[in-house]
């Protein structure tokens, strides 16, 4: 099946990241297409490559960077969602006059519409949050 | 449609998995995932609730559960899935329906 | 074909983000063409409220936008009725929603219809993408 | 000691009232803010477990209640203040319990 | 003078952090030599349990850490006995948490104290600080 | 009086950081000194420069740097909540080999220690959260 995962949580505060996380890698084993991963809300936070959780902790960020090049999945990143919580990539940090940006790799910065059509596209839109 | 629920919360601190109950229709499932895998513990109001519920199926995230010390203690009659098998789940089902 | 997408909104008003957020996903998805309609349980049903004013909050009010859905061809706005009881108010306590018909000389229609849990349980079934929120 | 109790969520989707009022002793006061405001309107379980709760005093944060349209539906006898009243409130207690 | 400081433990353990990041702040707080006491109320119990086992879910399983409190002189853990009861556990579900009094010559000591509802409000109603988790 | 604020969750997503502001503003107003505002949690989003919330909204990070300025706060965000969730401040960003940082003026980072000693310290201890 073709899926979609919604995420609305930021990444260590809620479980809502982490167990979207282990659903999208169990999809993937199992050999399902993953048509699109929309962060929204606080979701957004989880793409942030400033992140330096303690050693023995998984690093949230770094699993979707790592999932994302293995399988070439779209993860997108609301941009009303990140501009009100300081989200940014390369292009909107010079856009907004903004001296630095936070973005991780694999991530990219896109509208709500991407949910809409993740919506339309897909068999099955699943949404991990709070 | 069939209709697959997820239900996050604990029962007894959230509304979440009562407005599932109240709103599931006769042949959806009901997966209990993260803090909502509490609800199925045994000898609870919420455990006595998914036993009501008649024509609703239910399942449990077998990981939240033990990471939560409880897989020990849940109530009869109620599937333990995996990631793999809340994968089928969402297969199996029409749609999904994130009770948050 | 279209698909029936239902927004379904379960929390409050300003203490947290989601009613502002959902408000924002359907003023975009009406752009899809899709069949929407947007529900509201529990918590959800204060977002439909009278008369807020945020002006002491510091906090931006933007229950008029509600109002605005009409003209966007969302005029299925289903609120549960228990969740309403429950919580002491009536369809005079929420803003009157209207859209004009097309197919009846744009006559004033409501927007907003007062569910049974029972009949809300039943329009839920027959969906295909639910937004929770 | 004398203590203010702080409840920002709303009573019929989370358990902090309950709580709180299960907790909160004779001469302490209990303020609502944010979502918990609702808790006061009037003809709802929670302003019943709120006149019913003998030796404890409300209060109410008047601009949360008008950001949600409900300050005309509270129930009988809540004091409503704005955040300058919240300050003394703060004030005139020994310490402050937010129940999260 | 000492204040008395109160961590009272609302929320279950993973689903949000709260737990966790409340445990952090007990073991910087410990260094400080003020009257410390752990109350678990509601969900908050639940981050008491035995067993817990997060090979799972990929997170951090820091529950051993409870059993680390009592080398911290972190002795005073009230457990509501309404809120275990209400979730179908007894304290032979929690982990059995144990300090050793140096006054009594190292004797080991329960560290957590079954408490009714109306015993903890008095125990709250005593304390300086109270830090919500 | 002398007061210690908490502040439990990020800006926008919950209200408990307007909150927070508001009843500090009006503590202010009347005189009370805040010995310290502590943000733990996802509160330590509060204190990004890298937000840019739409023009009519309310700026919540610039609202506190401008309370600093004007009432010389101590505004303190927990280290350990920060390096999860990728809020850093230059010499942090240099510590950890980042290349960026975006922690606003008049916030400062550092240990939980400092949360414990507002409470010590303090008279009262308001905490905003969720």
């Amino acid at each position: 099946m073709k899926l979609s995962i919604q995420i609305n949580e930021g990444p260590y505060q809620h479980q809502a990241a982490d167990s979207a996380y282990q659903f999208a890698k169990a999809a993937l084993a199992k050999g399902h297409e993953i048509f699109r991963v929309f962060f929204y809300h606080d979701g957004v936070n989880n793409a942030t490559r400033l992140a330096v959780p303690p050693q023995d902790d998984r690093n949230i960020t770094q699993q979707w960077t790592d999932l994302q090049k293995e399988h070439d999945l779209d993860l997108v990143v609301c941009i009303a969602a990140a501009q009100r919580r300081g989200l940014m990539d390369e292009d909107e940090a010079k856009r907004q006059g903004k001296d630095a940006n936070n973005i991780a790799e694999g991530f990219r910065i896109s509208g709500l519409g991407q949910l809409i059509e993740a919506g339309i596209e897909s068999d099955h839109l699943v949404t991990f949050g709070a | 449609m069939t209709t697959l629920h997820t239900v996050n919360k604990s029962p007894f601190s959230s509304s979440a998995l009562d407005n599932c109950l109240g709103l599931a229709k006769n042949g959806s499932t009901v997966l209990l995932l993260e803090d909502g895998v509490y609800a199925a513990t045994a000898g609870t109001k919420s455990a006595e609730a998914i036993a009501n519920a008649d024509g609703v199926s239910f399942a449990i995230l077998g990981p939240d559960a033990q990471a939560r010390g409880i897989e020990g203690k849940l109530a009869d009659g109620i599937k333990v899935v995996d990631y793999d098998g809340f994968v089928d789940l969402v297969a199996e089902h029409d749609k999904v329906h994130a009770w948050l | 074909m279209a698909k029936k997408f239902m927004y379904m909104n379960t929390k409050a008003p300003y203490g947290t983000i989601y009613a502002l957020e959902s408000l924002e996903v359907v003023l975009i998805g009406a752009a899809f063409e899709q069949d929407v309609s947007l529900a509201f349980i529990d918590d959800g049903v204060y977002q439909l409220t009278k008369g807020q004013n945020t002006d002491g909050i510091g906090m931006k009010n933007f229950s008029p936008t509600y109002s605005a859905l009409g003209d966007y061809d969302v005029n299925k706005i289903y609120v549960e009725k228990e969740s309403l009881e429950e919580r002491g108010l009536t369809l005079d306590d929420l803003q009157h929603l209207t859209w004009e018909d097309e197919d009846e000389d744009w006559a004033e229609k409501d927007s907003i219809k007062l569910v049974s849990r029972a009949e809300l349980a039943d329009i839920l079934d027959d969906q295909d993408v639910v937004l929770s929120f």
